[in-house]
């Protein structure tokens, strides 16, 4: 099966700040992404665990399969919205079977 | 004095306050005790719709007067101005930097709905009910603290936050909880008294009993914070997370007495000022000023004031307005 | 005609139409007011086990006759029926392409278990019962519509669906909530009035107030689906999602007087007639028809026809029956 | 041998056992029925606190003497103890390796909290009910027999264990559940029959009910383990599952009548002494031995003795004590 | 420590095809994979939330770690389920700790 | 935008293990991680779904991204706490947007 190259971008974002994401994500025309919930984690700002949280506090993961030559317009976009914030974003090449889907 | 003494204890020795120290006590042994995020929030959700819905009710009932609006302009002036008395206290009893300084304030200026409820339920088992109206109260001073610790910040040459993103206001003003309990409030208005006695073994039997599992979950998480923020806190901070609330109660107090609320209205309004936010400002607090440490301010609002007002607070500001009302 | 207007206004200040309202505006201002999933699931299985087994310990107290049976008759060919008037009108009133005219008939000719509920409690505090064993009915009618609309895609030169796959029907038949309403009713069957007498204080008293909460997260669902769909929808869809529900709700006002069910049956068998589902058909929709688009088919029957008949049609149908028998 | 009968049948057609086999038909048919992981735990936290609660108010009401202390040192030896017989039982019925019969050992020593609710329940609606500190007991038992567990497999040439992990005994005594029940206990020891009045409606009125559809979920679970284990059990394994529990309960009945148990009393002991853990132990196992085999251990716990005890046991016990007691 | 060369592929389906999907693989002889919840996500047919969903609908993730030189055989198994369907279906380059595990 | 490059680690245990398996990296220094939820899964030891489960069983998926040569460090604390129990440990080349943050 014909395998597209793309880049895979997963950013570990606090959930307050799911909406103004996904949002500068769709300002700069990248319109797929998937978003994963998040137990718990560690980084420089320490430990902690959706079970130590209330409300709408704790984080999510979003996923984004993009085209490699689109990488640094998502990556632009994702930093001014994680920029001041705590979390973190990882790149990894991938491959997408169906092209036409992102 | 000795009245305050017993109070506290009766109170103290309910299955309510017990629920949370048994919370506490399992977080701080490590215990692996937790109650599913998903329950947790579904008993908040309960609590809200339940108190809103009574006070709304309430209201329909006995009916309303300007004392009404007063109080509700006395809460909003509470919550615009306690963060400036919180940020000066902060000023002088610890080191924290501005932007920590601001947002411990705003925490402060706004409400524990818990504690507000718990209060309900003190003050209805001693026969002093009040005013059905404090829910309207308790719901327009989440937010205005927000306000002025950001304006707090941005006095201080903006070196903290960005100001008042665009759509942040609007996000705080729509924010769930003050939503669902406003949301209630209105439908218990409109009810009324046949509202209430058609879903009453629903929002009013059960209702204790449910609020012991959420303190239960509170002291879980309070224990947790508490257990993480060892060594984080210093005694300043602490001792001002004491002070605090007695001062937002002392100018409740005299708020509550000069627009002439029930004696039982004005341990609540003395309960709004003393307790402080752990829902609502500190998501609001994530996307406005990110800089500011969350330990600092949740474990202030949630492992100290929250467990003091629970325990020693309610009665206290209940005996005081006993005292003072000669009741 | 008045009549109709103040049971509708009446209908429309219960706590529990005031929730879902709540609901729908909170998603509407984009408040972040929201149900954990689990715990509207959790709410929903509890709404069902009580239906159920209210209606089967009321078989066994009032028994059953042949109406049970031609009841559950009646329902059967009303789901397998219905989806075919509702892909003819589609195709007078809508643009839409059939495998999408054949997913939305699918929803029209299944049935919304909640709708059934609210109308039940309306019905109950009318002091006009329904037979019991319209539970068994709201049961059989869920599935066969789905088949319908397979067979109308299937029609079409299997342009669309892939028919009939392995294992589905069973999947439909075996659905969550049909294994528990039917089991349900089982149970209280079984166990009778003594079983009801067991655990009335679980399944009767809270019940209204679950369906307000219960509600409120529809109307948030709702909210979310129509803000979403703005423009999606025209007109003549939207005319259509409540032209449907009357025409359903008459066809099942014959059925219902042709079989002799009493009144309160009667509204019942049009409240289902006139209802759309939103959870069993979409599940299935998604496998069986993935080239339908939800969100055509989620809208109009989550965010019109639903809204549309707890609101207006329920007091409506009601009215209409009270007219004819003269109740 | 009649009044056996008619009482398993009684006690088979409850709602609470027929949810139970709801649930497990439910799974068989592999229907998609499923209750959410937070529901089902929001539904454990709560039947732990009722159950500790109303334990810990009955002794504050009717007092403790020396029986409660030989109880709870009855059921530490039980715990204890039965780890060796189920050992032993398993060598000669099964081929399980060393440390497959250690798991399964340690979870027939501890308890099943639910199953000893059932009893409750039963017992209460016979107008039998055990002592209040029977609850103390039950939590006393959780823990010990993963000691003995371990103790065996250690002695097997430590071939499958690495013995005591440090940590992990604190773990298990300060496991969620443990804390809840003797937590919720204490609580309702301190606010004796005034806490009671506060919050029975909360913990006792809908009792029942949530049972109900907690047993529906562990039907569902059960059904699904009994499914994917089909093959890998053999018979042997399946008859230790249901003579240990006749063992335990023997060994149990002896004890009860030596310390003076009242009739209630001896019942909830030979119920705790039958039944398998598959909370508190499962997990435990899978930190201390991960070698051993969930699906052997769990199956056997959860898939045979639970129901085993559900249905046949519990009215069993009871018959015998009725008999032995001439109650 | 020894790492062995692997394929990670990450599906990303809706929850009604999830069994279908396991089914799938299965009978590919792909028996080691991980469901992951997904909370939300946005692609072609649009955006979603789980929290605007009733009923099974949503999507989950299913990740595969496989030998490389099976990659074609999941890849099949999965697109005959994938196909008609939303969703997207991503492969990387990965290694595995112990590789009698897969 | 610059990206350092990183390892990607995934590692889905028995969540009974979690919490040993985070004070093994903590120990080893490892002090970024994001734990993920899982709903079910399949392998050697077949076929589970958390709905499947009382307590505390199931699985989570720990994710830590760390500098290329800490990676055997990592795998070696990680390997202390993983060996005797079911799950899988994999990895992949990465990228990371704020190498302070790691
Ligand atoms: N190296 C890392 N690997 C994986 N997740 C990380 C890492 N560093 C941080 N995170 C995640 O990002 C959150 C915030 O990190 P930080 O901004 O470093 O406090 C943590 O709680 C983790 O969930
Ligand atoms: N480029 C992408 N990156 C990550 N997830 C995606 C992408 N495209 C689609 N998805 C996920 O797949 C779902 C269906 O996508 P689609 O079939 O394009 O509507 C979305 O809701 C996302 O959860
Ligand atoms: N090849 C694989 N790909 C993805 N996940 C796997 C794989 N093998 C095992 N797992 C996960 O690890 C768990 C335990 O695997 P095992 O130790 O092989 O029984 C499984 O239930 C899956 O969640
Ligand atoms: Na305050
Ligand atoms: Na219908
Ligand atoms: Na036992």
């Amino acid at each position: 099966m014909e395998i597209h190259p793309a880049k895979r971008v997963e950013i570990v974002i606090e959930a307050p700040l799911e909406r103004r994401l996904t949002q500068a994500l769709t300002e700069a025309d990248v319109t797929g992404y998937t978003i994963l919930p998040v137990l718990g984690g560690s980084g420089r700002s320490g430990r902690w665990s959706r079970e130590g949280q209330i409300g709408q506090s704790g984080m999510v993961a979003v996923i984004c399969l993009i085209r490699p030559e689109r990488l640094d317009t998502l990556l632009k976009a994702a930093f001014t919205v994680v920029e001041d914030h705590i979390g973190v974003v990882s790149v990894t090449d991938a491959g997408v079977l169906r092209a036409e889907r992102f | 004095m000795n009245a305050i003494f017993d109070l506290a204890l009766g109170n103290l020795l309910s299955p309510i306050i017990l629920s949370f120290a048994l919370g506490l006590f399992a977080a701080m042994a490590r215990s692996d005790l937790s109650i599913p995020e998903a329950v947790a929030k579904g008993m908040s959700i309960y609590l809200l719709f339940a108190i809103g819905f009574k006070g709304g009710a309430g209201v329909a009932a006995y009916g309303a007067d300007t004392t009404l609006l007063l109080a509700i302009g006395a809460g909003v002036i509470l919550s615009f101005g306690l963060p400036f008395i919180a940020f000066a206290l902060l000023s002088t009893m610890t080191a924290l930097d501005r932007t920590n300084r601001a947002a411990v304030a705003a925490h402060y200026g706004s409400i524990s709905i818990v504690t507000f409820v718990a209060a309900t339920s003190v003050l209805e088992s001693r026969g002093l009910p009040g005013e059905g109206f404090m829910v309207a109260v308790a719901a327009a001073m989440e937010a205005p603290a927000i306000l002025s610790a950001l304006w707090l910040v941005a006095r201080g040459n903006g070196s903290g936050g960005k100001g008042m993103e665009p759509g942040l206001l609007r996000e705080i003003m729509l924010n769930g909880s003050i939503v669902l309990l406003v949301g209630a409030f209105l439908i218990g208005l409109i009810t009324g008294e046949q509202g209430l006695a058609e879903i009453a073994p629903f929002i009013e039997t059960p209702f204790k009993g449910v609020l012991c599992l959420f303190l239960l979950d509170m002291g879980l998480i309070a224990g947790r914070g508490l257990r993480r923020a060892r060594g984080v806190l210093n005694t300043g901070a602490v001792a001002f997370a004491i002070v605090m609330p007695l001062v937002g109660a002392a100018t409740a107090l005299v708020m509550g007495l000069m627009i002439g609320l029930s004696p039982g209205g004005i341990v609540l309004l003395m309960t709004l000022g003393a307790s402080a936010s752990y829902i609502a400002v500190p998501a609001a607090m994530r996307v406005a000023l990110p800089q500011a440490d969350p330990s600092i301010y949740l474990t202030l609002s949630l492992g100290v004031t929250f467990p003091f007002n629970l325990t020693l607070g309610i009665p206290l500001y209940l005996a005081i307005v006993q005292f003072i009302t000669g009741g």
